[in-house]
């Protein structure tokens, strides 16, 4: 298949910590605009594969390529970031001593050196989109707490919040309704649908109903490679995927 | 001081032979008699020349005496005595014989004054007399010496000693002793040149010195073969000179790694930057002071013993302190660890202060016991025991604290506390506890750290603000809260150290060293044996 | 809209204050020296002019370490190091002003390099005769050095104590290097026996009091610009670099570039510090080098409250005034008492004195709104002086926050 | 207030600097003590005003000015570093009092405000060397220089340099080696020495190792084995107070010159000693070179005023040329109008109770000289601080004052 | 065995629990319900000995807890899985589970088979550090932890977080084991309904800081408690 309308391209990736293979022969192509979800057993290496893309873990071969010709592995954290590929933690992470707000700003798709922060005003767009935002995560209430007295799902909400400030081409979302009530499951799914009418998504989630509800192409991963793909409905009824991952 | 003490001790045993006396003896108190009227140095070491010059080997014990500074002259009758430190005043011997006679008050007798050449004259003469001691030892002394200060004349006594002699260790010197006699004499060539040969295989730098001075008086063949035996000398004494920074590496290394150990453990493990850790040291070596003090003048025979005492003593002390400095005042800071910084700081003026007040401000004397001081050579390798002594300690402490941290309870419940505080009390670990006894047991490994350092180092309030840079460089070296890194880069700073200070010189050599950690931290931002994965940034 | 900022309320009219304060300082107290008569209840003495004319030049070091330190997480050992060499500059500039003056008599020389036996004036003293030159090194060096040791260190990824140690390591390096001899900076003795400064006496009351209010003025201006960073977008990139670096990195901020200026700017500050340090003491040493003294300028930051702008000003007056009082009444104890304060600082006012005010009056400010919302709301049996109680600062009590802050998995 | 004159005592009682300066410190108490019970000075009680510049540079600055200004001080007695002297110096010069310094220092320098009474490098450096090219002394031939890396043993060496070649002695006979402040790893350093003293020459090491880093240089000498009698030790920093630190047996015979020893045996040093123990309540305490210097400095000043008949340092300055009183070997050192004074040269021996036997004095008093005629800039310069002539740096070959005198 | 009773805390001037009252018996399974941020985790805390209250109290056993530490609370039989599974870093996993040794008698310091049972992964990776297992694997650890501890109460803060399904099941599973074989009360923290549906003998719902509903898992079934679990 051609890279050149994929969003990314990963071809024989392998990546092992002290000898253990994480990663093993993983190739995974996203089409543009594509939302995926993956699945797998603890450990399987869902978190890895992001780390990679992301450029926190340089693989230790394999190519992986974003939009078609980008090869990731010869860019930084930043780089990768400022190419538009945003990134929600499994564990949520916030800046913990800024408020709600502030978190939502520094996200804001932007300039991102320095003399232009140094000198930046916030314009009215930019207050409307933090608004927009707030007003999503529902947090608008808590806008000038500090982010480090969020409980941890609304830690989680702030962190989506911050992916969708930064409005990337490509969204890697890694357990987005972990401790999430299964309200606000429905409606993590329904914004996440929102969302990829424009924009490529990969979605890691252990829970079946938000992957359901999710409707599209699933993968699932196990042992650091592609076990089996299909629709949701396809892959419960694999027996190898029922073994390793669903259980009976 | 070995070898005079010797030289004693052989003089005791000589006591009881009987020896060609009488008409002679009678000559020789005139003899010592002109040490009363001799004004000057040089009129001293005439006298001693004159009492060397009857070869009878009853002028030892004068001798000796004077080499130490006890031979006196009573002021009332000009006689001299051997004196010798006896409650109050101090006792008189007879010169020759060595009985009492009587005990006189300081200011009744002069001393004979003595320098370092007249040092030198003695420690010749005594060199040729001793040929024949009985202990080995005294005749290694004395081949020794005479292989320093080669003379024609003495080819003849050591001849005849090389007949005699039994042990073969001690012929071997004393032929070498002769041959360097004979290359100052007028012997043929041949002679020399074997001489030569002789003083070539010793290969150390007593021979190098000899033949360099044999160079540049002869001519000839002699010259050549000097030459040709220094070249072999000289290389095999580079081979050394590694060998010898290493080891002065190795041994620097240990000093690093006891300073740094105990902040290993208050520092890398439970991390407190304990800027305090200097102090304990420094308590530890002041332990070691009172308890010298106290041995010295309650109980002079345990001397020995005193750093053995000293140890546990000093353990607890730091310990102690450690504790009460953690109880009261870190235990409020978990959490935040910068903070730590600054109370410590705190609490090691304060400490350093009182150290001041209570013992004054000037250095004190922490003696080394015997089995400490001095040298042993292996090869061409001059080790001082105080340093080995410090580096089996060091690894010691080191392998009694890893096996602490790893194989028990203790340890495993010691990181989980510090790796999550409120998490390991809910595992039903008390917290407090663990909390105050891990800096109790860092404070104290410093303390002992202390007991070692108060033998090469002086003990003084500052002590431990030398070491305290140090100790963080090797923590943060090896890796923060790595027991092995810290091992690994205390002696690898040691030896890069060591071997930079030859040709750098000491302060280059440390900007050096410096220089070389910061590019090296650049490589790996978490030192040397940096733990990598997930788990660390978790 | 600085300005706009500068006026509102809060910690930025504290800012305010301390700015205006300053400046009047500034402005007063050359007065009281040089225009009131000595025998005047308001004669400001000569010592204390230069005493305090050294404090500002402290705290203007303090200020800048926490920059670094309390913004952007950066515990400096070293930055001693830029305070000296903003130093080292000026004091050449000021030696090369001696001229012929020196006890030898050597026009170009220093006499320190007369009577090592230099022939020759080194490459790196030329052009200090100039102050311009002067005082471009000033910011140039100290900002050069910064530069380039953030530079690797930052792009490396070294952080924490890491960073910290380094940073004492070139600091400790520096030390020994300018106490050689060899170096051309006058070893040990450092340089000292000022005479002029732009052409006038230095030891003259009128030059002190020009020099005094010009370390006022600047210190103003480094709060002034202090805050301006710290209140940006960039300042608040800072504090996220300093609580979660590698989640900045994900939102494609160069985590290395934010730290790096703020590095950089830092370093300039505390080299203009010791500029206007060295001519007020009339020496400067290697003795500055010392890390023990970068260690201190961390203390003052903390005692007077780290991560505030007002904080560490007030930190290096008070303790560097405890220090020169103390030294005086009590001579022999005065480490227990400086000891003490640093340990009980630790303790009673856990985040500095400022940081302290601000939680009390934070908390007064929380509780007002609690009440409020208390009222709104369904509960209103709760005791207010309970909820000053309970925060969760409190000696003894587990911290109620998380654990340390955790960077991104 | 009026009735007293107070006396500033500007020493270390804190810091690196607090081991040597705080017994200055004790000293100069008991010194004011004495005075106080013969009946004070002028009539009126001397107060002694202690401050604490915590080894601290730009901190003896401070204190000066504090001392001065505030205290209103009419001398000060103080400092021990070159550094720290250099640090007020122009603290001196500007208010205008008086500094007595106590340190045997590098030379270079003749201040108005200034009266060193300690030794210059001709005090000690010269007449030590001397002693060892002497037949007693050995007749050493090749020489190692062996220095704490500051202006001290820089300078030091550099004279002694200058004077070892002028002695015939040869280049690669002479080896020079610095090492940084509070050393404390000697062994590279003790095995080059043994090294370089095993090339069949007679070796002597010349040790201007400073302070705290003399013990694991000694530790180290000790147990490398290296004896008095085959490569001596010379030390111009080392004194009784250094040797109470360490065990000295394995040391006897290692050697030290400076001008004053506890063991001098002269009635004088006698009732110093047992003043001294009584004062500091204990008889392990011991007396040192320095404390002389004090104890030297303290009575001309005494002496100064008391011909000035006011404290006013403009006159006491002028008054104090010429004073002169009992040293305590035994004779009187005089204040001389370069602001040095005269002392006798003392080498002694490492005893192995800590103490030194001096084991060769020079036969008269030795005059201080701030410009050492061994160095090619200062050769010409003299210092006379009598009027006319007033001059600290006086240039004998131009005749003008202020060094060269080029401008 | 365990009692709440009128418990509230605050955080600085925040209030997070306003009169929470609550039990949990022996050989039975509490489950506490509730969107995010209405004071579950901290009420949990609060009961572990993490925060102590503003007032109220909790007793266990018949004895009040609020004078104790964290550890004594530990020590007297409560084993906590906190919510964000707070494992050991640095420390093994084996390390991970023998840490949990520390309340128990000597004879007792082993780790219970059905710990490796229940999550064979732990057993493979004895010897990697807990920090380097991926999430879910590092949930199983702070279960399998919590269970070395043979605790009388254990307090579960959302223990399936980030857990795959197969092992979800097995987790039930092993609850209601415990529950029935070795009669342990067990309080649980869900926002997986269907998990706790399946499990609770008895839910109680939070609301801003209180407990808005107590009653039987059926309940859950019921609108007007559904209503507190919607947004
Ligand atoms: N630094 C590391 N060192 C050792 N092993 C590692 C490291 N990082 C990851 N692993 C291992 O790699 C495997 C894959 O981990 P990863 O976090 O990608 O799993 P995952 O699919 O995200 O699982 P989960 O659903 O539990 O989050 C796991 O077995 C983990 O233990
Ligand atoms: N450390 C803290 N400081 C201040 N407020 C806090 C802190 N921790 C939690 N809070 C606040 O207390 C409230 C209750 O938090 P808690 O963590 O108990 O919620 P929760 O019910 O566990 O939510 P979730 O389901 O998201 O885990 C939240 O509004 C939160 O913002
Ligand atoms: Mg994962
Ligand atoms: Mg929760």
């Amino acid at each position: 298949m051609s890279k050149s309308n994929t969003i990314l391209y990963l071809d024989g990736v392998s990546v092992s910590f002290d000898g253990f293979r994480a990663i093993n022969n993983l190739s995974l192509v996203l089409d543009k605009g594509e939302m995926r979800a993956i699945i797998g057993p603890n450990g399987a290496g869902k978190t890895t594969m992001m780390d990679i893309v992301t450029g926190k873990t340089r693989p230790d071969e394999g190519e992986v390529f974003f939009d078609g010709q980008v090869d990731l592995t010869k860019h930084d954290e930043a780089d990768i970031a400022m190419m538009g590929i945003g990134r929600k933690f499994q564990k949520p992470t916030v800046f913990e001593s800024h408020t709600i707000e502030e978190n939502l700003m520094l996200a804001l798709k932007g300039p991102r050196s320095i003399f232009p922060a140094l000198f930046h005003r916030r314009s009215a767009t930019e207050a409307r989109q933090i608004d927009h935002i707030l007003g999503i995560i529902r947090l608008g209430d808590k806008r000038d707490e500090l982010a480090a007295n969020l409980s941890h799902g609304q830690k989680q909400w702030l962190e989506i919040g911050m992916l969708l400030a930064q409005d990337p081409k490509l969204l890697l979302v890694d357990e987005p309704v972990a401790g999430m009530t299964d309200a606000e499951t429905e409606e993590t799914a329904r914004l996440l649908k929102d969302i990829a009418r424009d924009h490529s998504v990969i979605v890691v989630e252990h829970d079946m109903h938000f992957v359901r509800e999710l409707g599209v192409k699933v993968t699932c991963l196990h042992e650091g490679s592609v076990l089996s793909e299909g629709s949701l409905d396809f892959l419960s009824a694999d027996e190898r995927v029922v073994e390793v991952y669903l259980g009976r | 001081m070995i070898f005079i003490r010797a030289i004693g001790l052989t003089l005791l045993l000589l006591l009881g032979m009987l020896l060609p006396s009488n008409a002679a003896e009678a000559d020789l108190r005139a003899i010592i008699a002109k040490f009363a009227t001799a004004s000057n140095f040089s009129a001293i070491e005439a006298v001693v020349h004159e009492l060397a010059a009857t070869g009878d080997r009853a002028v030892e014990r004068p001798l000796a005496a004077l080499a130490e500074g006890r031979l006196y002259v009573r002021k009332t009758d000009s006689l001299v005595f051997v004196g010798q430190d006896g409650g109050g005043g101090i006792e008189l011997l007879d010169p020759l014989s060595g009985e009492k006679s009587g005990a006189a008050a300081k200011g009744d007798i002069a001393k004979v004054k003595v320098n370092n050449t007249l040092r030198r004259a003695i420690r010749d003469a005594l060199g040729t007399l001793t040929l024949g001691a009985k202990d080995p030892a005294a005749r290694i002394a004395a081949a020794a010496t005479m292989f320093k200060t080669p003379d024609a004349t003495n080819i003849e006594p050591l001849d005849a000693a090389i007949a005699n002699e039994t042990v073969a260790s001690v012929k071997a010197l004393l032929e070498q002793a002769r041959a360097a006699s004979v290359l100052v004499s007028d012997r043929p060539e041949a002679d020399k040149l074997a001489a030569i040969a002789l003083i070539g295989a010793r290969g150390d730098r007593d021979a190098l010195s000899l033949l360099t001075s044999v160079e540049a008086n002869s001519e000839g063949t002699v010259k050549d073969g000097a030459t040709a035996a220094m070249a072999k000398i000289n290389s095999t004494l580079a081979l050394w000179d590694a060998g010898q920074n290493i080891w002065y590496g190795i041994s620097l290394g240990s000093v690093l790694l006891l300073a740094a150990i105990g902040l290993a453990i208050t520092f890398g493990v439970m991390g407190v930057i304990n800027m305090a850790h200097g102090e304990m040291v420094m308590l530890g070596a002041y332990t070691t002071f009172v308890v010298q003090e106290v041995i010295r003048s309650s109980f002079p025979g345990l001397f020995d013993w005193s750093l053995v005492i000293a140890l546990p003593l000093a353990f607890l002390v730091a310990a102690f302190v450690g504790l009460v400095i953690e109880r009261g005042v870190i235990r409020f800071l978990y959490g935040r660890p910068l903070e730590t910084l600054l109370a410590t700081w705190g609490v090691s003026l304060i400490l350093q202060q009182a150290v001041r007040t209570i013992f004054g401000p000037t250095n004190q004397e922490v003696g080394n016991p015997s089995w400490m001081s001095g040298s042993f050579d292996i090869g061409q390798l001059a080790v001082t025991w105080n340093r080995l002594w410090i580096l089996v300690f060091s690894l010691c402490v080191f392998a009694v604290l890893l096996y602490v941290m790893k194989r028990t309870p203790w340890g495993l419940q010691m990181r989980a506390v510090t790796a999550n505080r409120r998490m390991a009390a809910s595992m039903g670990i008390r917290t407090p506890w663990v909390d105050a006894l891990t800096f109790a047991l860092g404070s104290g490994i410093a303390g002992i750290a202390g007991v070692a350092l108060s033998q090469v180092d002086n003990v003084s309030p500052n002590l431990g603000r030398g070491y305290i840079i140090d100790s963080f460089m090797v923590v943060v070296f090896g890796g923060v809260g790595n027991l092995w890194g810290t091992l690994v880069g205390a002696f690898s700073l040691g030896i890069v150290n060591k071997f930079l200070e030859p040709y750098a010189g000491a302060v280059l050599g440390k900007i050096v060293v410096l220089v070389l950690i910061i590019l090296f931290i650049q490589k790996r931002p978490r030192g040397l044996f940096a733990l990598k994965g997930r788990a660390v940034e978790a | 809209m600085i300005t706009g900022r500068f006026f509102a309320a809060g910690a930025d009219r504290r800012v305010a204050i301390t700015i205006f304060i300053l400046l009047a300082v500034a402005i007063i107290v050359p007065l009281l020296n040089l225009a009131v008569s000595s025998t005047s209840a308001f004669y400001v003495p000569s010592y204390v002019v230069a005493l305090t004319g050294k404090y500002l030049c402290y705290a203007l070091l303090a200020l800048a370490l926490d920059l670094v330190w309390g913004y952007c997480g950066i515990l400096s050992l070293g930055h001693g190091a830029f305070f000296a060499l903003g130093g080292y500059a000026m004091g050449m500039y000021l030696m090369r002003q001696i001229g012929s003056r020196g006890v030898y008599g050597n026009p170009l020389l220093p006499d320190f390099m007369v009577f090592l036996n230099y022939r020759e004036l080194p490459w790196f003293w030329y052009g200090f005769d100039h102050f311009w030159f002067a005082a471009i090194m000033v910011l140039a060096v100290p900002g050069l050095l910064a530069f380039v040791f953030g530079w690797f260190a930052f792009r490396s990824r070294v952080t924490g104590v890491y960073l910290s140690i380094i940073t004492q390591a070139m600091t400790y390096a520096l030390l020994l290097a300018f106490f050689r001899n060899d170096m051309g900076f006058g070893g040990n003795n450092g340089l000292t026996d000022f005479k002029d400064i732009l052409g006038f006496n230095v030891q003259a009351d009128a030059t002190r009091s020009a020099l005094f209010a010009a370390s006022a003025v600047t210190l103003a201006l480094a709060v002034f610009v202090t805050w301006a960073i710290v209140g940006s977008k960039y300042g608040k990139l800072l504090m996220a670099v300093r609580d979660a670096e590698s989640r900045t990195r994900f939102l494609g901020w160069r985590a290395e570039n934010v730290k790096l200026f703020a590095f950089t700017v830092s370093a300039v500050m505390a080299g203009i510090a010791g500029a206007l340090y060295v001519p007020q003491v009339g020496i400067i040493n290697p003795g500055e080098f010392e890390p023990s003294n970068s260690i201190e300028v961390v203390v003052w930051a903390a005692v007077g409250g780290r991560g505030t702008i007002v904080g560490p000003i007030i930190g290096a007056l008070l303790v560097n005034a405890g220090k020169s009082w103390f030294t005086g009444v009590l001579p022999a104890f005065w480490l227990f008492a400086l000891g003490g304060l640093f340990v009980a600082v630790t303790l009673f006012l856990p985040k500095g004195i400022v940081g302290m005010w601000d939680s009390w009056r934070g908390n007064a400010r929380a509780l007002r709104a609690a009440s409020i919302a208390e009222e709104a709301g369904t509960d209103p049996d709760v005791p207010p002086a309970k909820i000053v109680r309970s925060a969760a600062r409190t000696p003894g009590d587990w911290s109620a926050s998380g654990p340390e802050p955790q960077p991104a998995e | 207030a009026d009735d007293t004159i107070k006396v500033g005592i500007l020493h270390s009682l804190s810091g690196t600097m607090a081991i040597s300066e705080t017994t200055l410190k004790d000293a100069m108490l008991m010194l004011i003590d004495e005075q106080n019970a013969k009946g004070g000075l002028l009539g009126k009680k001397l107060e002694a005003v202690v401050v604490d510049p915590a080894s601290n540079w730009p901190l003896f600055a401070e204190k000066a000015r504090e001392l001065i200004s505030k205290d209103k001080v009419a001398a000060v007695f103080g400092c021990w570093t070159s550094v720290s002297r250099k640090s007020v110096l122009p603290v001196f010069s500007e208010l205008d009092n008086i500094l007595f310094y106590p340190v045997q220092y590098e030379g270079e320098e003749s201040e108005r405000n200034v009266f060193y009474t300690g030794a210059a490098p001709n005090q000690q450096a010269i007449p030590a060397v001397d002693y060892l090219m002497s037949e007693d002394g050995g007749s050493v031939k090749r020489w190692v220089l062996e220095g704490t890396d500051y202006v001290y043993p820089r300078t030091t060496n550099k004279i002694l340099e200058a004077y070892l070649k002028a002695k015939g002695v040869a280049a690669e006979d002479i080896m020079v080696n610095y090492t940084p402040f509070g050393f404390s790893d000697w062994q590279t350093e003790v095995s080059a020495i043994k090294k370089f003293g095993s090339a069949g020459k007679k070796t002597a090491v010349v040790s201007t190792v400073n302070g705290d880093a003399n013990v694991p240089f000694y530790k180290e000498l000790g147990n490398q084995g290296i004896k008095a009698e085959d490569i001596p030790v010379m030390a111009f920093s080392v004194g009784e107070e250094e040797l109470a630190g360490l065990d000295t047996a394995p040391l006897v015979g290692h050697l030290a010159a400076w001008n004053y020893f506890q063991s001098v045996d002269t009635p004088e040093n006698e009732k110093f000693i047992a003043d001294w123990h009584k004062f500091i309540k204990s008889d392990k305490r011991t007396t040192n070179d320095p404390m002389e210097a004090h104890y030297v400095g303290f009575n001309m000043w005494v002496k100064a005023v008391e011909k000035a008949g006011t404290t006013d340092p403009d006159k006491v300055i002028d008054a104090v040329i010429g004073v002169s009183v009992p040293n305590l070997t035994g004779g009187y050192s005089t204040m001389m109008p370069n602001h040095h004074i005269t002392k006798p040269v003392l080498i002694g021996e490492i005893q192995a109770d800590g103490q030194f036997e001096t084991v060769s004095q020079t036969p008269g008093l030795v005059m201080g000289d701030e410009w050492s005629d061994y160095l090619a800039d200062s050769k010409d310069l003299i210092s006379d601080w009598r009027a006319p002539l007033s001059c600290g740096n006086f240039n004998v070959a131009t005749g003008k004052c202020g060094g060269k005198g080029t401008n | 065995m365990l009692e709440v009773s009128n418990a509230t805390l605050h955080y600085g001037a925040a209030q997070a629990l306003r009169g929470v009252s609550l039990k949990a018996g022996a050989g039975k399974i509490t489950c506490v319900l509730g969107r995010n941020g209405v004071g579950k985790t901290s009420l949990m805390r609060s009961i572990v000995g993490h925060h102590r209250l503003t007032s109220g109290s909790v007793a266990f056993e018949g004895k009040a807890l609020d004078r104790s530490a964290a550890y004594d609370r530990a020590r007297s039989g409560i084993a906590f899985v906190p919510q964000g599974r707070e494992i050991f870093p640095l420390l093994t996993v084996r390390e991970n589970l023998e840490s949990g040794f520390a309340p128990l008698k000597r004879a007792d310091r082993h780790i219970p088979g059905h710990v490796f049972e229940l999550f064979p992964v732990l057993k493979q990776m004895l010897a990697r550090r807990g920090g380097d297992l991926s999430g879910g694997q590092q949930q199983q650890l702070a279960i399998g932890r919590a269970l070395v501890m043979r605790p009388k109460l254990l307090v579960l803060d959302e223990p399936t977080e980030g857990i795959q399904p197969s092992i979800i099941k097995d987790i039930g599973r092993a609850i209601r084991y415990l529950r029935d074989q070795a009669g342990i009360a067990v309080l649980l923290v869900e926002q997986y309904l269907d998990f706790c549906r399946e499990l609770a003998d008895e839910v109680n719902i939070m609301d801003r800081g209180r407990i808005v509903h107590t009653g039987p898992a059926e309940d859950l079934d019921r609108a007007d408690v559904r209503k507190f679990l919607t947004v």
